[in-house]
């Protein structure tokens, strides 16, 4: 049986009790989408600025567990400045991570990429034993991309 | 203790609670969601099956008629349960969802148009919202919301005036987030004096407490079959014969009418009118079994061990965690139901009930079908226990060493 | 026996089967009605409440995640047995009646207006009629009908000119009156040439052949866990994935939200979107136990057994009653299902059926929700034996011989 | 066990093979009500014309089993040339004896009278030890029953 602490690993409390970019950007320019977790009633709304093709600003409001709210805090950090390609492989090793099939099928996604660093998000590892917990985990995943699609939809001509 | 139930013996009579989970017991602390079933339900479903069973209705031999009778003595059953004037009266559907669905869609369908209102409560689970949006979307009726007190009661001092001029008035008979037991009568005289029907969301009533539809005066009682006892898969909607027969159907199929042609159908009578296909026959006769343990039980007793109970736990947590823990709704056990959401310091549900979970505690996190209640609580989900007839004060106390358990691991 | 069926070993895992009738043995020849349940079936079903009964998508402890894994293991079972390119395509509804409503009313009504116009066959189920002609008094659409034949084959020769300009063509794939199994291929490239949409109702077709919805075109098909060695109150739709995106909600509460707010709802993904309030879990599983079951003994077999018994039937029924008996639909075993609709003799079906069930056998006299194409034939009513997996030339024999004591009964 | 002779008695399958009043009234002024048995499928038709609040004429139309047919042929014999008041009494009658409950509640119908003769129709007894039949033997009289109510509507003024 997994233990707790396989899945609350400190680097994940921490950023549930310091989450970065917590906040509002103005909409528009920004472009602003919810997620809803219908599970355990975690909610997340995404502020996301993307210019030239990558992530100008993030910010994350909304309310959740330690999972939902930790992996929103360690994305912002970790998307900022990537490029929309390097955010879409970004999250494909993320839900690798998570035992998410992604890519190889007749989706057009991509195999993950096995040299794309995850840093601390490593740290949510564990989440893939407490199966429940993964869609709190993707959940801000899910959402940035909805966010990304609406931000490139309304930037090009 | 002062009620008459026997809960170790009750606890015998379920199979599932001699279960090991993470290698200690089970203890299922959300009946709320649903409940578990006693041998005698799962007995009478399999013994359908291994004997009698065939389609209803329609069958010329034995054992269709066995099964045809099994069906409407279940039926009966019920409707004695709920003290129903009339077996016909008692529609089965496949869950509280559906009644309610039927209830919105056939009788709103023919009764409702642009601008005219629906009357809500603010603590209603969503099967009871979201087929008033989809009229509001469709007709464009128009919905109102009786707003509930601090302490989680329903806010009285306006019924009137919010109900005046409604066409539907329909309110859960308690909650399922805050135990609170609405005043069911009251309301529905409310909703009739306004000339509007009254509509029963009894989901979390009925399995906890006596129920008399008659007295309630309602026109429509909606409930769930495995919220009771029973097996998955089948609910009710009681409805008075008058409104029964003026309510178009709803699915529509075999068994639903008397005569099809290529132009048109004529529908047969109540409650078949309103049950197209084949029914869920063994979950019917599997709800009768429930009502014939509860009835076994006693309904008084029932009620009575719960609000021991409750009122035990309540004491019990307040000892234990003082002001870290709120639990929402009403404060005193004999006005509410055997439910209490709870917020611990400011950890998340989820978080909580994960510890939980490896304690073998069993309980609900998040927003319990009630998103628009969160929002007036100002959170977005709560931990939910609930209490039934097979918990007992081990229950409550396992529940309480889970909690502190939790405060230890987040070292708050 | 040249099929790979072991009949006698099959009959032993169904329990009624050992049951006496009026002092013989149970011979059940409705399996088109409803069919008997294997011991597996139901110890899935006892399994899951006696272990991880618990609600679904909505627990955050073990049992709560057994339960879903195994509502979702169920629906991967189902979707794979039909050739489903996806789990998530696959509905679970109540029963086939509740999946065809799905598509008229959901699907229908946000997609179809006056005028428009539906084909259906002569030989529908009212499950896949009534449905319509709510539709017809609600928005106007118009009906037309695809004839068949006399000997009860659908009539090919006009099959273009009547789908020409419709927006649906819904068919059973098997028919549960005649046996005839439809060109279903055939049916949803018209349809799809003439811009419709293509409903199969396969109730009659996924418990008795290899069924591939995928290789079939179609756009929605509907089929109930009950004819399929299933419990009952569980049905299922399985519609393409762009279909059901596009499709609006049917019966709306719990579970097929996102998100509740007093304005409204936004819906869940596919297919859950489909399916509000708390499913019928154990029932669901019991479905998925019933594939299991039947992938054990191969699809391709079960349906080499029955065209060898159907086969065995016709000549039996031919051999000893001649003229005085008279199946309905096509005379070759390998164009039909075992589904054998007839009349003898002057004999009132009922009257039939009463002496049968003094012999054991269970045999349905009536319309079986099929009016329209009752009155096509001609007749108010026909006895119907129909056979399955546990059936055999023993079975069969039964019959002829409970045939020969009513003529004998009535003296003609 | 009841055996088949308690339900097929002789003057049943006699009214079956050559059921009286079979045919069609002019309507109007007839009344023309149909009834359905949807457990097996019987039809029935029945054409009635009902003057000075007596049963005046009747016709039978539609198909059955030899349980309903001859019920209706049965009745229909019995009931020419009756009263609406003896009509409704006898079939009262008659639902007593398929163990129908009638009479006495609050829907205002009388107790069954005990001195009503049912003659023929009392070979339809033997119908009660196979409660699937009742359906088929009482759909004539609740078909009358509705077409007795709808003659005397269109009499009133
Ligand atoms: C062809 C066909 N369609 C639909 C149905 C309806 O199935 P259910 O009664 O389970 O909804 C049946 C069976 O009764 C059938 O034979
Ligand atoms: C108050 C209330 N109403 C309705 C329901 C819906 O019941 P079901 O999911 O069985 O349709 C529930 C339970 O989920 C409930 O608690």
């Amino acid at each position: 049986m997994p233990g707790l602490e396989d899945l609350y690993r400190e680097i994940i409390l921490d950023h549930y009790r310091s989450p970065r970019n917590r906040g509002e950007l103005p909409v528009p320019p920004a472009t602003r989408v919810e997620g809803f977790n219908p599970l355990c009633g975690d909610e997340i709304v995404i502020f996301l600025s993307v210019a030239n093709g990558a992530v100008e600003d993030i910010r994350i409001g909304g309310q959740g567990c330690s999972i939902s709210q930790s992996s929103a805090s360690m994305m912002s950090a970790v998307v900022k400045d990537k490029t929309v390609a390097e955010v879409h492989r970004l999250t494909n090793a993320f839900k690798a991570m998570m035992s998410i099939h992604v890519g190889g099928d007749d989706h057009g996604d991509a195999l993950p990429d096995p040299d794309v660093k995850l840093g601390d998000l490593e740290a949510l590892q564990g989440v893939v034993k407490f199966p429940v917990r993964i869609k709190c985990a993707t959940l801000s995943w899910n959402t940035l991309a909805q966010a990304i699609d609406e931000a490139m939809a309304s930037e090009d001509p | 203790m002062s009620h008459s139930l026997d809960v170790a013996a009750v606890k015998a009579d379920f199979p599932i609670l001699d279960r090991e989970v993470h290698g200690g017991r089970l203890i299922y602390l959300d009946s709320a969601n649903t409940s578990q079933k006693p041998r005698a339900v799962l007995a009478a479903m399999e013994h359908y099956y291994a004997n009698s069973n065939a389609n209803v209705h329609r069958g010329t031999y034995l054992i269709a008629e066995e099964a045809t009778n099994a069906l409407e003595e279940a039926r009966a059953k019920v409707a004695r349960f709920i003290g129903a004037p009339a077996s016909q009266e008692v529609v089965f559907t496949k869950n509280a969802t559906e009644s309610l669905n039927l209830v919105a869609k056939a009788w709103g369908r023919a009764n409702l148009r642009a601008g005219d209102v629906v009357v809500l409560t603010e603590l209603e689970h969503h099967a009871n919202i979201v087929p008033w949006h989809q009229l509001h979307d469709e007709l464009g009726i128009e919905l109102r919301w009786l707003p509930i007190t601090a302490d989680g009661h329903l806010d009285l001092t306006e019924v009137d005036r919010i109900i005046d001029g409604a066409k539907v008035v329909s309110f859960a008979a308690t909650s399922n987030v805050l135990g609170t037991m609405l005043p069911v009568r009251r309301l529905v005289d409310a909703a009739h004096q306004a000339g509007a029907i009254a509509v029963v969301d009894a989901s979390q009533h009925v399995p906890h407490a006596a129920t008399n539809v008659a007295a309630w005066g309602a026109d429509f009682v909606a409930f769930t079959g495995h919220k009771m006892l029973g097996p998955t898969g089948i609910g009710v909607l009681w409805g008075t014969s008058e409104i029964l027969e003026a309510t178009p159907p709803f699915l529509s199929g075999g068994e639903m009418i008397l005569n099809v042609t290529k132009e048109g159908f004529t529908t047969n009578d109540i409650p078949w009118k309103f049950e197209a296909g084949t029914p869920a026959i063994a979950e019917a006769i599997g709800l009768g079994a429930a009502v014939d343990y509860l009835e076994g039980l006693g309904m008084d007793a029932v009620r009575e061990h719960e609000v021991s109970l409750t009122g035990y736990a309540l004491r019990t947590l307040a000892e234990r965690f003082g002001e870290d823990l709120c639990v929402h709704g009403p404060a005193d056990a004999a006005e509410r139901g055997g439910v209490m959401s709870f917020t611990f310091k400011n950890l998340h549900p989820h978080d909580l009930t994960q510890v939980f979970d490896q304690h073998g505690v069993c309980v609900r996190a998040g927003h319990h079908c009630a998103k628009p209640l969160m929002r007036v609580l100002g959170v977005a989900a709560t931990a939910r226990a609930s209490l039934y007839v097979y918990n007992d004060e081990a229950d409550v106390d396992a529940l309480a060493d889970a909690i502190a358990a939790a405060a230890d691991f987040f070292s708050f």
